[in-house]
């Protein structure tokens, strides 16, 4: 065990994996020489060498062509996008390429390939670069979507990701890159997908997120619990495969439901959650299930604006609040 | 006459079987796009079908030439003749256009999706342009592995439009990835023509703009293809650097089975066109050859035709006797 | 009042404006001198001319920036899809640029742009053609989604798309483009957004959907009623803006509903509308909404794997018999 | 000495009170961008910031000759220059930056997406290449409207290895359309040097493989900009057809506010390559020959800065007075 931040928790598993296995390779803009536009890469090129961790120009459909071809012949490549915000450039390439080979070649290709990169928002980059879109790839079938709320997990996830035999959507989140934790120096130490973690146990309520959520919902959790209102806080990590099965068997110890994320809230995660929540727990609820999310608007750059655009922890707090009510 | 190497045409050094075996593909290639067709106003195939008819020269003057499966095989929704030239049966690609379980992607591809791992050919695709992107990172992969492999990638006139396209020629440009682009340059692109779809009509110098050396090709001969195929080969495997061939060739029949060349779909081209290139069949031209220098009697060519049409009545009966997926097959395989 | 096909009307509404407004007109992928790939714009370049009937490379980016730079210059173009799979290609300027531009600028700059072009699944077109990703762009602000399911709404919402200063995302289903059915002459003739419309009325169950999910809903009506199950059936025409109103109205009367679509089931517009109508009707409820969609997987080629991937009318039966039970 | 007009630089028909005006405009422009960064680590501004010191050259040789607001003006993230040459005011672009309702996108846009559609500058886009698919469009609508009005497109040289330019650049070569595209050449995508990111680095001829004709400028000097880009407009108006320049310059600084050209971030280039190219600086440069001339005196050039830098504390104190967007802004203008 040692404590390192969640962005060299991400260079641990990348460089881990690259030493075991040869066919892994880093691409994306920036990601070499450059060191990553946000250090994630720091030192690799200098480590592996330019074969193996491949500066691109700025050509996003270039890059998952790059990547999913690369897994198409039998390699594993990691490809970087500087932000999630850049990969609508290449959404032919993911979705009717990466995500649809395995199947339309009724299983005979296989694409083992990581699309990775920070997503959230919080520091003003107004609209065009604050979107992460991840209720977009769970809609998709044939991607695999992870999203590290914690160091250990950031670590365990990507190696679980880059071992994994399918196109895997995994999203950092930036605002958590500088998150401090302890982080397992194990190379055999894997996350599994598929299993959420109950970050906090509680009787009164479900908290349902992940990413960044999930450090909304622990600190609501803190709050309510100074006014007796016990949270049970649950980390989905991979929100496909989705357990719905720590979800539930919580939701039906504690009647009621919250799922938060930052993301806009229309058409999005939390709306799946709630509808398979109330699907699957509607005689074990009192209240329906509430959801918090990012407001439907472009994100706007102004400061006061811009917060207003984000759910804090006190919406989450006030979501609990009217499922208690 | 096996081991008698034929003198024309110049630089010729294949074997006159190995000459027959070409023309036998070609015929193959034809009989079976025919017989598709059939199937598919039989109702026995569905889906979108885009048939080959005069692009032959295209895939027998290359594939035959690759040392398969270690080179690789990209190309377009246009894909029967591909398969077939890289050795997948007439069974499981008819198979597969049925829709059967014993199709080459077991039913789940269709028409645009054959796919042949095995043998070095990752399919065709769907979208136009999308096969070079993807020729990007299989290009990389075979530099990477260094066991000195090329990847071919065929794609049409109307995917030169298609800005995914430029950025993997730059890429491959800037990384010096040993690919063959062949651009099947049938003149259109569905209803448009290449002068009503380009700024700038010399698609080589579109390849140069990325730094791709390439050049214009006349893709109604099997022998010219082959020659400067065989050229462009030697020289990616060679220096491992990328090479352009725009392809002129023509396309016999309509787009797709939507597009049947009758009257209301004649918006874009006159039957005189179509007859014109018809008189420049790369089949036929093809037996000429053969029958001209001796290498095939006629009678030779019409059992080799009924060889053909044979080999594709039994893939037809396979097909048809192959059972469909089993439904629980839906589920499976999106994700390995 | 004449009987048309659902891509007369769409041919009509397009033409009608075009002549009522200099500033409207059409650009796509064989709009032109091929008629148009599904003939919906036959006959309109010899009726107004290569400048307003631009026929276009296969350049999806292209096409979505011609269309929102000329909108953002004071024109009203409408870009034709050749399908909506092939906007994948174009989501960057899709949704950085046309659904952001307005609220970027602070209203400064307006786009009225129309996207259409066909959607829908049936014909064994395999996985990359068979997407229509209406869960997506409905989660994302700036854009109205409509989606037509009669050949009178197909003119009254098209027109209305026209006329609106702001980007819409208008999909066709191509399985309908052949539906038959009485639509307006009348060059004023309009469908407002955000109404939906009660094409049937029942007391047992609502059943609400939009495109060809509305079909299915009526035909799963019609076999229901001969059991005495009366359903009534809700047509959103807009899924943004969306008609909460008349859907929750009709669940507080019938207590029940089931939500159709013909998309990927997973994190998609159904979801909203459960999660939507379990928040505002909760203590109506006496089930939970049933959800009835695609199956979460690549459209295979196979005609029975198709079918089986697609929903039916029986589905929907189904559905109805789960709420009810 | 209004109305006297200049012999040098030859081909030069401008008043030197213009020319003063330039100058002006080119101070002010630099001292922008130098209150701007020391206002960003004020915490007065957030978000991205890219300057445009030693660019100037680029907009104040192109921009005060168009027809604002007929003509229009499109360019990247790196665009308060733009936006300043084009009228909207240093305190607008201030209160914009900072947030507040007074900014020429009412707080919403910030930085990258300056915006100000009455002085026909349709704005920044904070995509790489985004503005150039726009400015098809934008060409499209002007062509359209036939009222003789142009678009110019300001993009990156990282921006040439965007998929979308390519697709707009065909589809402006095929349709003939007035825009002129301003390739702002400063060597460098972030960290990647030319030669790193392109497979072929004339960007000129890339141009010309879509059929769009151009050349290549020293974007260092305002008179051979501002002379090369005259020729190139009257060019445009009179053919109607696009036209391309690759503009040789070079960013003083780092790529944006957290590239601050420190060792930590000089992993891409040395102090010594900054400093030759400090040498150029188009502003000095400008003011030599002004006062070579004799168009302007060393105490003139000297009130001319202190009014700029004048002008600039009034839009800081303007923006800092300035009320933040009222919050229920936040769900208005998604829709107009
Ligand atoms: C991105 C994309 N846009 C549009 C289509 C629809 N489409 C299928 S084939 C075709 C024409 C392609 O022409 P070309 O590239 O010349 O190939 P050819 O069919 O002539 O062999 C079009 C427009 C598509 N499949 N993908
Ligand atoms: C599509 C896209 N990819 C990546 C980025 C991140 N990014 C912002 S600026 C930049 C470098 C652009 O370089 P260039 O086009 O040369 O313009 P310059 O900054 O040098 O003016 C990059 C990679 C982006 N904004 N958009
Ligand atoms: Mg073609
Ligand atoms: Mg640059």
């Amino acid at each position: 065990m040692a404590t390192m931040r969640y962005q060299q928790a991400l260079r641990l598993a990348m460089t881990e994996e690259m030493e075991r296995d040869p066919n892994v390779f880093l691409c994306g803009e920036e990601v070499g020489q450059y060191q990553g536009t946000y250090r994630v890469s720091e030192g690799m090129l200098q480590k592996f060498g330019p074969m193996r961790v491949v500066d691109t120009p700025i050509s996003e459909i270039g890059i998952a062509g790059l990547a999913t071809g690369a897994a198409m012949t039998g390699l594993r490549p990691i490809a970087e996008f500087m932000t999630w915000s850049f990969a609508l450039e290449a959404m032919d390439q993911l979705v009717n390429h990466a995500a649809k080979i395995t199947y339309m070649s009724g299983g005979r290709i296989t694409c083992p390939v990581v699309f990775r990169g920070p997503a959230g928002v919080g520091t003003q980059l107004s609209a065009q670069h604050s979107q992460s879109m991840e209720s977009w790839y769970a809609h998709t079938p044939g991607f695999k979507v992870v999203l590290p709320a914690f160091p250990e997990d950031a670590k365990g996830l990507l190696k679980t990701a880059i071992r994994d035999n399918n196109p895997v959507i995994f999203m950092e989140h930036a605002g958590l890159y500088g998150l401090q934790g302890e982080v397992s120096e194990d190379p055999d130490f894997t996350v599994p997908f598929g299993k959420a973690a109950i970050r906090r146990t509680g009787t009164d309520i479900t908290l349902v997120a992940y990413s960044r959520g999930v450090h909304l919902c622990l600190k609501a959790a803190e709050t309510l619990a100074k006014e007796g209102i016990e949270c049970e806080v649950i980390d989905l990590r991979t929100l496909v495969p989705l357990d719905m099965e720590t979800v539930l068997t919580s939701v039906r110890k504690t009647h009621h439901a919250v799922c938060a994320q930052e993301e806009w809230r229309n058409v999005s995660f939390v709306s799946e959650l709630s509808a398979r929540i109330h699907e699957g727990a509607f005689d074990d609820l009192d209240a329906p299930v509430e959801r918090v999310g990012g407001a439907d608007v472009p994100m706007p750059y102004a400061k006061n604006l811009e917060r207003a655009a984000i759910p804090t922890d006190n919406d989450v707090v006030a979501a609990v609040k009217r499922a208690l009510a | 006459m096996a081991n008698t190497t034929v003198e024309r045409p110049a630089g010729d050094e294949f074997q006159s079987s190995e000459l027959t075996d070409i023309y036998r593909l070609m015929l193959l290639i034809r009989r079976l796009e025919e017989s598709v067709y059939r199937k598919f106003h039989e109702a026995k195939i569905g889906g979108y079908l885009h048939r080959y008819d005069g692009m032959e020269a295209l895939v027998v003057g290359i594939i035959p030439q690759l040392r398969l499966p270690g080179d690789k095989v990209l190309c377009t929704y246009r894909d029967h003749a591909h398969a077939l030239a890289c050795g997948t049966s007439a069974k499981a690609i008819m198979a597969e256009l049925m829709g059967r379980a014993t199709g080459c992607a077991l039913g789940k591809g269709g028409s645009m999706h054959l796919t042949d791992p095995d043998r070095g050919f990752l399919g065709g695709d769907g979208i136009v342009g999308g096969p070079v992107p993807i020729s990007l990172g299989v290009g990389y992969a075979l530099k990477y592995k260094g066991e000195g492999n090329i990847c071919v990638c065929y794609f049409g006139d109307g995917a030169m439009n298609q800005g995914g396209v430029h950025e993997a020629f730059n890429m491959v440009g800037l990384y010096k990835l040993p690919v063959l682009y062949v651009l099947e340059n049938n003149q259109y692109a569905m209803g448009t023509s290449v002068e009503r779809s380009t700024g700038q009509p010399d698609f080589v110098l579109k390849a140069k703009a990325h730094g791709i050396e390439g050049e214009k090709v006349d893709g109604m001969d099997y022998f010219t293809v082959r020659d400067t195929v065989k050229r462009a080969i030697a020289r990616i495997r060679e220096t491992g650097e990328a090479y352009f061939l725009e392809m002129d060739c023509y396309r016999f029949v309509g787009h797709g089975i939507g597009d049947d060349n009758t009257k209301a779909w004649m918006t874009y081209r006159n039957e005189e066109e179509v007859n014109e290139w018809r008189q420049r069949d790369p089949l036929l031209r093809m037996r000429d050859t053969l029958e001209a220098k001796g290498l095939i009697t006629p009678d030779e060519a019409e059992r080799l035709d009924k060889e053909v049409r044979e080999e594709v009545e039994e893939a037809v009966a396979f097909a048809e006797a192959s059972p469909e997926p089993p439904l629980d097959s839906l589920y499976e395989n999106v994700f390995s």
